[in-house]
């Protein structure tokens, strides 16, 4: 369904335009196949690269099918993230590093509602897309919170705001004064945090859903005759919730990219008092944009949530926000595909990769090996390298993570700061700007003087039309013939 | 042999190169111009003769020292003087600092050459103490060419000095310059006010994308048809 | 067209309201309020006193610690301040500037003082087996070891600096004229890279360092002023060497061209260089100094706390960037200023707020400020 | 080439009497009105009671020394800076104190002393950003389905005019580049083009010939006639006296944030004030 | 060859258990041992040379909830339908509802005491460890009847844990009398506790209650002695007994008070003396809970003979609860083959006779009372509790 959703939907939109509908798909969307094309062969070759590698590391079917699922939960996951930030960094030039924050107002606002009313602390027993639609709006809300009274302050002091605005987030469902709020039964559970009771766990209410679950059904009986059990299969059906809220948030922020809005966002990152001097209302523009991003991430909270049954607060540690950016980084800010593509490639190499390492060595190495780098240098010492390996890759899988994340971060920041698809011609404009109106052959025109000729008919059979534009009165004659003048310099 | 001499000076930003074989030369005591389009590349060969670009090939010797691969830390204490085109002053700082920082590598601030700039800019000594960044654009200009001065230098590159000052200044600033070089300071001069400049200047050069395109006597120049009609505006 | 109209009026009344909420008033507005606030709250304070709802002893006591809290976050907040606005971009690894202090400093005071008695392994690695020593065993206090605990303390700025100074060589030296934000973002990879090679080695648990604090309780006579009836001498120790450096620095900067000559780079860089300022060898002297604080006060605090873990820089970090920023970037006085003001409110706050609250409070506080004056405290008030 | 230019300058300036008189829409009050402004930064008085008016379909020079306040007359006018003191009139409405965006809105569009083009956005992209009243920069519009058909259709029409605009600027061999990637003299050109994109009433240009060469002034000069004629006002910020003395029908002078003089280019040669404080030895 | 059996070596293997526990992060320190408490009945039958293949697998929760589902996930999908795990209370009962208990796998928490976990499904989520609900009711009994603490003050871990015991232990007091002046949550690794101290010492309670960890206790205490220490008696519970702490926090603290339940079963020795031998050194907190967790897990699946979450759960208790022959630590190579057999069994273990009820609790639990001294920590005294 990833395929022909996106695909189809521009399709439909444009053909009103009598003549331009056949180019416009090609033309909205310049790069769309390309980018499909782009995401399936990374995210198919990381799958055949995990599967065979897990495969011969003897982890056997279920094992690796699991692992292949656990990375495409945690990259919609990161992709979700990513894009929502796109929207704020990438587009708009705002550096919010409170990503976690936003999280973590929708993950609790969610579960708040939809927590048992019995439970301890007590939830409202809504029904869970009520919770996730209540998530979002909180964290919009609290995104306009506080955007618009910071919207003077300085980029990279409204990053620290931003980073000190979710560590507020943080200690305060924590902390124990609203651990239950008043003499109320309700309230965030402190460092205990919230349970929503098992019966109100989504996945099994996703089986209780008419086509969904029925899908859900023939999954699983294919997954049994496979050998793939129905735990994976269960979350797998979650992952694919995912994948579809991927693909919307995908459609909406390209369409936003796209688009005069996302141009204005573009023109505040370069040079705000540029545009509002164009007279472009930057401020409303910098506060939709950051309470849709904060919503966003508001939901990316929820869905994250949504697959476990208990929420608190270390989940939302600032560190959570590190990952989204790196997903962001490493696809290329500023582009919707690579935020897709930068979060499969963080949670598929950074996320997961090191504990997939670990697994294989202690599939073929065992698990004895020293706990302290004292040991493993004393071992080392003694002629033993495997002792070393094994404290590196097993011992210290989490630290090796961690160190890889930074390595990442600081090369791409030296060698690609544009991120791994590169700088990317993303043109916001929701027509192909690189081509006149009604130019009729199906090539790339070339720029520039060549079509003039094309361009000064094309010029006269639009001003009959164009009563709007100043221009009109511009004699077409006269363009061409300083374009000619132009030529002979 | 030439106070200043430019052989074949390629030189761009990272990998990009702007300036293309360009040969330059300005004798003691000279004063010389450089005019051209905009992003000819005017700017760059200024630049990398302080040393701030990367440098590509050729050679640049002043006072017979070969200057290209110095940093602009070493290249200051040679003698050249350099007024950059933007962002001269230091925005935040005093008009008094920035002066001061004009003799950053000296021991002690020369009092009787601060006397001097005072003297020709008064407009400074009045705002001593005001943030340089709050200057207008031609208070700015000023207190960049003074800053300069502070180390009375023999060679000073002005990049564009008169962009941006009233009429009045304009002659001025001219005027200061012919002064300075007739105080034995060799000047090397961008601008864009082409006309005025090859008038006083004493040899031109017409910088075009990245090369040399004519070298001639200020006024030869401006009385060359095809140099008139391409670079002065007619 | 007509199209784009519908519903303009409407938004244009919108933004005529947030503007006017958004211009100066709105900020003189949060300025009253917070002012406001903070009346009531001292007034609130008196009113405790008076009424015996607070004991004199517990508030002198919250500002006691309060002070000692500043102290640590001035040290690693000047240097982050200094390094923010000569390099242009903030440092997320400067809180595990902090840990490598800690860690590096701390095992050179082991290596000193259990030297011969245990393994060198041991004593680096502050025990990694159960046979190892504890700080007790070792008596590293300052009565009992100073001078291993002095050499610690060098060795915490020397090796810090030296980290920090092959950092920018490896890293921000091949980024020196990329914007802030990649250089930001690159400084969260050195933060979790060294973190986590420190936890690599050390791992990620946590170490005691130090012998219990030596206590002073009898004064002499002629220390009846004194408001304490006992001092804690690590703390003492603390208070001590952070007020020198920071005195220390403040003359170095007064009355050498390196003050000047930072202030021209964090102004100009180009210009700069172009007025014959070293500019490599002045980011050389920045990282120095601000390395060097940032090791010494991981030092300090662990000889303070006792305790640590590779941790402990991340955790100050947050609350570093909210004094430097508060006291506006560039200018030592500031990163002071808003030391005082992040240490004393985490510690006066809990008069009135529970302790898992503290910290809300302070950036709470953090963001207000901002709002009100977006160039902090001190922003644009040009300090040494 | 350059022959036919300098006619062509002539010409305009000589047509452009007569076009203010024809000029359909002509109103007899100025379309801008200073009055009394003041704006102080802290203890310098910037502007100090500056009044002047800008008469519809003209071009008017502003000229004065440097640190006279121009640039701040021009950033309180547009919105940039609030003034502390006097009121700002255009098009019969009182704009003083309104946001930037709002007076562009108006019609009053301004270019900067530097230019601002929008560094990372293509030539192109920069002209789209700029006209008024698109469907697609509210979010919803620019997301529905029902509103995209629209705003597509829009979007075709924009760009129609965004490429005539470059053409007339003879900068349509540069419409993908980024606007980074431009020369000093190019960047003025985009940034005129795309104000002019916004279909504004008024145009304020602050020193739009600064740094620019020679040649290229005169295409300047050559189409802010051009665009006079098509019925835009113009106010100039300029330091070039050919240009101010060739081009404008009026000329204000500041000086120390006041006005010290207005009038036609040869009544200001003439006064004595004027050449001592400004114009110098000059003229 | 080898490296394609070893992992689904499940196909020939008569048992298959994984041991999930916190072996770095927050509980790192006490994690690590409970780990090796609870592998070592597999290292036990190897070295005795039984004819059972048992396949234990250890992961690690990293002490956080979304590991810990993450490694249980793991665990499940590479086909361990029992689990010895989890500690931390938190990831102990998201693991069970994320994962164990839709997935049928049989979980024996050696180490999570939240009162909580008692409401959760028996089937799937048992403990050898005690319920805070008795610990807190013991420890208030401590403070008020023993120690005649007549005000008090408590200082909690932010988490499901130390909020568990810290609500049970408040309630406790007040039954009996006492007065609760303040409940004050701490954040782990924080550079100073000086605040947490001063609004909860500086109330000037008869006693302290303190529920943590060592990792944050150890700076807690540093800074007690340096500055609050006024002899008030400190009472703390099994996470803060470490017979290290006094070393390294640099002072006798004896002052200090503990309780924790007790490892004082019918197999202790046994137990003891086989953990010393092969780890060189003591067992600590919960390590005879976790060996006894992977004992039962073992014996209940050679009983059920499948190696299927449901038909372990269904001889879980069979295998523990009293009746049939006894076996413990001693003897335990001799109940896989009884217990094989289909004979009945009883387990005695080394944290105690092993006996589950309905809920998955044990039925009685022993606290051990005891204080720090200069060189660790030593038991006093006990208490018996029964539901
Ligand atoms: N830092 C830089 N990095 C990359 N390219 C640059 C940089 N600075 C200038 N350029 C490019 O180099 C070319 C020459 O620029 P330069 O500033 O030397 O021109 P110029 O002759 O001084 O022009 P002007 O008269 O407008 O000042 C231009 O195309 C410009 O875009
Ligand atoms: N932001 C500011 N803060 C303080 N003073 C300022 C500020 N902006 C301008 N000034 C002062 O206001 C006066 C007028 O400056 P302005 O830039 O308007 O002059 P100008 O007429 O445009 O000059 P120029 O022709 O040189 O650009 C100057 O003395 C300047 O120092
Ligand atoms: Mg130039
Ligand atoms: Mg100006």
């Amino acid at each position: 369904m990833s395929e022909t959703d996106p695909d189809g939907d521009p399709e439909t939109e444009t053909t009103d335009g009598p003549d331009s509908a056949d180019d416009s798909s090609a033309m909205i969307r310049p790069k769309w196949r390309e980018d499909l094309l782009l995401i399936a062969k990374i995210v198919l070759a990381t799958y055949v690269g995990f599967f065979v590698v897990g495969i011969l590391s003897g982890a056997g079917i279920n094992s690796t099918v699991g692992t292949l699922q656990s990375i495409t939960f945690w990259a919609a996951l990161f992709a979700l993230g990513a894009l929502a930030l796109n929207l704020h960094w990438g587009y708009t030039g705002m550096f919010n590093i409170g990503v976690a924050g936003f999280m973590a107002i929708g993950a609790y606002t969610m579960s708040i509602a939809i927590a048992s009313p019995d439970g301890s602390p007590a939830g409202f027993g809504l029904p869970i897309p009520v919770g996730i639609i209540l998530g979002m709006i909180a964290a919009g809300i609290a995104g306009l919170v506080l955007v618009i009274p910071t919207l003077r302050v300085r980029a990279d002091y409204f990053a620290i705001v931003t980073l000190g605005f979710s560590e507020i987030v943080r200690l305060s469902v924590q902390s124990r004064s609203l651990r239950r709020i008043g003499d109320t039964e309700y309230g965030t559970g402190g460092g205990q945090g919230i349970r929503a009771t098992p019966v109100d766990s989504v996945i099994p209410w996703l089986f209780d859903q008419p086509v969904i679950g029925d899908v859900g059904n023939v999954f699983l009986e294919i997954g049994a005759a496979i050998g793939i059990a129905s735990s994976v299969l269960m979350r797998g059906m979650y992952t694919g919730v995912l994948i579809l809220f991927v693909i919307a948030f995908y459609i909406l922020l390209t369409r936003i990219a796209y688009s005069p809005f996302g141009r204005v966002l573009k023109a505040i990152r370069d040079d705000e008092l540029a545009a509002k001097s164009l007279g472009k209302r930057t401020d409303r523009a910098k506060i939709v944009a950051f309470a849709v991003g904060c919503a966003l991430m508001g939901l990316v909270g929820t869905l994250w949530m949504g697959s476990r049954t208990h929420i608190s607060p270390d989940s939302f540690m600032p560190l959570i926000t590190f990952y989204v950016f790196v997903a962001l980084i490493v696809g290329g800010s500023g582009s919707n595909t690579g935020s897709v593509i930068g979060g499969f490639a963080f949670a598929a190499f950074i996320f997961e990769g090191p504990r997939f390492v670990r697994t294989i060595v202690r599939e073929n190495l065992g698990t004895d090996f020293p706990r302290t780098a004292y040991g493993a240098f004393a071992e080392l010492g003694g002629g033993d390298p495997t002792a070393m390996i094994g404290y590196v890759l097993y011992q210290q899988a989490d630290e090796v993570r961690y160190i890889l994340l930074g390595v990442v971060l600081i090369v791409i920041m030296i060698k690609r700061p544009d991120g791994l698809l590169g700088h990317r011609k993303e043109i916001s404009a929701g027509v192909d700007l690189t081509r006149r109106g009604a130019v009729a052959d199906g090539g790339r025109p070339a720029v520039g003087g060549d079509t003039d000729a094309a361009a000064a008919d094309d010029r006269q059979s639009n001003t009959g039309d164009d009563n709007d534009s100043q221009m009109e009165t511009n004699d077409p004659d006269t363009t061409t013939a300083e374009n000619g003048g132009k030529d002979h310099e | 042999m030439a106070l200043l001499d430019v052989d074949g000076l390629d030189a761009g930003y990272g990998d990009l190169q702007i300036v293309e074989n360009v040969d330059l030369a300005v004798d003691a005591g000279e004063y010389v111009t450089i005019v051209g389009p905009n992003g000819a590349g005017k700017s760059t060969v200024m630049k990398s003769i302080f040393g701030l670009t990367t440098h590509m090939g050729g050679s640049i010797t002043f006072s017979d020292e070969e200057i290209s691969g110095y940093r602009p830390e070493d290249i200051i204490t040679t003698g050249i003087g350099y007024v950059p085109q933007n962002g001269n002053i230091f925005p935040s700082m005093s008009v008094m600092e920035n002066l001061e920082m004009g003799a950053y590598i000296l021991d002690e601030v020369p009092q009787d050459r601060l006397d001097r700039i005072f003297n020709r800019f008064p407009i400074l000594d009045e705002r001593r103490g005001q943030t340089a960044g709050d200057l207008s654009g031609g208070q700015q200009q000023m207190l960049a060419m003074g800053r300069a001065l502070m180390l009375d230098p023999d060679l000073l590159l002005l990049d564009e000095p008169s962009a941006g000052l009233a009429p009045d200044l304009v002659d001025d600033m001219f005027d200061r310059i012919d002064q300075i070089n007739e105080a034995g300071t060799s000047i090397l001069l961008v601008e864009q006010n082409a006309k005025e400049a090859l008038r006083r200047c004493s040899r031109g050069y017409v910088l075009v994308q990245g090369q040399n395109r004519y070298v001639d006597e200020g006024d030869a120049l401006l009385a060359d048809e095809q140099v008139r009609q391409d670079f002065l505006g007619g | 067209m007509g199209v784009g109209n519908t519903g303009d009026n409407v938004s244009n009344l919108i933004d005529d309201t947030r503007d006017r909420l958004s211009s100066l008033s709105g900020q003189e507005l949060f300025a009253l309020l917070l002012l406001l606030g903070i009346a009531i709250l001292l007034i609130d304070l008196v009113r405790r006193l008076t009424m015996g709802e607070l004991a004199l002893g517990r508030l002198w006591r919250y500002t006691w610690n309060g002070l000692v809290d500043s102290l640590y976050i001035a040290l690693a907040a000047i240097g982050l301040s200094m390094t923010y606005s000569i390099l242009r971009f903030a440092n997320f690894s400067h809180g595990d500037l902090v840990t490598t202090g800690a860690f590096s400093g701390w095992a050179v005071a082991w290596v000193i003082g259990g030297w011969g008695m245990y393994g060198i392994g041991e004593l680096v690695l502050f025990s990694p087996t159960p046979a190892g020593p504890t700080g007790g065993e070792l008596g590293m206090d300052v009565l009992a070891s100073p001078v291993a605990i002095l050499v610690g303390l060098v060795a915490a700025a020397l090796l810090t600096i030296g980290v920090a100074l092959a950092i920018d060589r490896l890293v921000y030296k091949r980024m020196r004229d990329t914007g802030g934000i990649p250089l930001l973002i690159a400084s969260v990879g050195v933060a979790l890279a060294l973190r986590y090679i420190i936890g690599v080695f050390w791992t990620v648990e946590s170490h005691s360092a130090t012998a219990s604090a030596p206590i002073i309780e009898d004064f002499p006579d002629w220390m009846w002023w004194v408001p304490f009836d006992r001092v804690n001498l690590h703390e003492l120790t603390l208070v001590l060497i952070a007020v020198g450096l920071i005195i220390g620095l403040h003359l170095l900067l007064q009355y050498t061209k390196l003050g000047k000559a930072m202030r021209a780079m964090a102004d100009n860089k180009d210009l700069a260089l172009i007025t014959g300022i070293p500019t490599e060898r002045v980011i050389f002297a920045t990282w120095t100094i601000g390395a060097g604080l940032a090791g010494v006060a991981g030092y300090l605090i662990v000889l303070d706390r006792g305790q640590f873990s590779i941790n402990i820089g991340w955790f100050l970090l947050l609350l570093i960037f909210a004094a430097v920023i508060l006291g506006g970037i560039g200018s030592i006085y500031g990163a002071l200023v808003g030391s005082l003001v992040i240490g004393l409110t985490i510690n006066v706050s809990l008069v009135w707020i529970p302790a898992d609250m503290n910290e809300i409070a302070a950036f709470t506080l953090m963001i207000l400020i901002l709002i009100i004056k977006p160039d902090g405290l001190l922003g644009g008030v040009e300090t040494a | 080439m350059s022959d036919v230019e300098t006619d062509v300058t002539e010409v305009a300036s000589e047509d452009s009497e007569n076009d203010t008189e024809t000029a359909s829409h002509a109103v007899d009050s100025p379309i801008l009105a200073v009055e009394n402004l003041e704006k102080r930064f802290g203890g310098i008085v910037a502007v100090d009671g500056a009044s002047f008016s800008v008469e519809r379909g003209s071009i008017t020079g502003l000229i004065g020394p440097n640190g006279a306040g121009k640039s701040t007359t021009f950033n309180c006018i547009t919105g940039v800076h609030t003034p502390n003191e006097g009121r700002v009139v255009f098009d019969g409405d009182e704009i003083t104190g309104q946001q930037p965006h709002q007076i562009a809105n108006r019609g009053l569009v301004r270019t900067f002393q530097i230019a601002r083009e929008l560094p990372e956005m293509t030539v192109l992209e920069n002209m789209m950003l700029a006209p008024k009243n698109q469907i697609g920069e509210s979010l919803w519009r620019s997301v529905l389905p029902h509103f995209r058909g629209e705003m597509v259709e829009q979007e075709e029409q924009l760009r129609e005019q965004a490429w005539e605009m470059l053409e007339f600027f003879e900068i349509d061999h540069l419409a993908e580049e980024y606007a980074e990637n431009l020369s000093g003299g190019q960047r003025k050109l985009l940034e005129l083009a795309r104000a002019l994109q916004t279909e504004p009433e008024m145009l304020m240009l602050d020193e739009p010939m600064a740094g620019v060469n020679p040649t290229l002034e005169h295409k300047l000069l050559e189409h802010i006639h051009e665009l006079r004629e098509q019925g835009y006002t113009f106010l100039i910020v300029e330091h070039d006296m050919d240009v101010i003395m060739n081009n404008c029908e009026r000329v204000i002078v500041m000086h120390q944030g006041a006005v010290l003089d207005e009038g036609t280019p040869a009544e200001i040669k003439d006064n004595e004030q004027v050449i001592e404080a400004y114009l110098g030895g000059e003229i | 060859l080898d490296a394609l059996g070893a992992g689904d070596n499940g196909e020939d293997a008569d048992a298959r258990i994984g041991v999930l526990q916190p072996e770095s992060g927050d509980l790192g320190d006490l994690g690590t041992p409970i780990a090796d408490g609870a592998e070592l009945p597999t290292i036990q039958l190897e070295n005795e040379g039984v004819d059972f293949s048992i396949d234990l697998r250890r992961e690690d929760t990293e002490t956080t909830p979304d590991v810990g589902v993450n490694r249980a996930e793991a665990l499940l999908d590479a086909g361990y339908p029992a689990v010895t795990g989890a500690a931390a209370s938190d990831v102990t009962i998201t693991c069970a509802e994320d994962v164990w208990i839709p997935n049928e796998v049989v979980a024996i928490s050696p180490a999570s005491t939240s009162p909580d976990i008692t409401d959760m499904d028996g089937n799937w989520l048992l403990r050898t460890a005690p319920s805070d609900a008795w610990q807190g009711d013991a420890m208030a009994e401590i403070a008020v009847e023993q120690e005649g603490a007549e005000e008090i003050a408590t200082l909690y871990l932010n988490n499901d844990y130390g909020q568990g015991l810290n609500d049970e232990f408040v309630a406790g007091c007040e039954d009996r009398g006492a007065e609760v002046l303040e409940e004050v949550p701490f954040e782990p690794e924080q550079p100073s506790y000086d605040s947490e101290l001063e609004s909860t010492i500086g109330e000037e309670p008869d006693l302290l209650m303190v529920v943590g960890y060592p990792e944050s206790g150890q700076v807690i205490f540093r800074d007690f002695y340096s500055d609050f220490d006024d002899g008030t008696t400190i009472l703390v519970p099994d996470g803060l007994i470490d017979p290290s702490l006094p070393g390294q926090v640099d002072n006798p603290m004896e002052n200090v008070m503990g309780t924790a339940p007790s490892a004082r079963g019918p197999g202790r020795d046994a137990f003891t003396d086989m953990y010393e031998d092969e780890f060189g050194r003591e067992p600590g907190v919960f390590n005879g809970q976790a060996y006894d967790a992977t004992a039962v897990l073992i014996l209940a699946t050679l009983a059920g003979g499948e190696i299927d979450g449901a038909t372990i759960s269904e001889h879980v208790r069979e295998v523990a609860n009293p009746g049939g022959e006894e076996i413990g630590p001693s003897n335990l190579d001799e109940g896989l083959e009884m217990a094989a057999n289909g004979d009945e069994i009883q387990y005695l273990g080394a944290s105690g006779s092993v006996d589950f009820d309905d809920n998955g609790d044990q039925v009685a639990v022993t606290y051990d009372i005891g204080r720090y001294h200069e060189d660790g920590y030593d038991v006093e005294d006990t208490i018996e509790y029964e539901s």
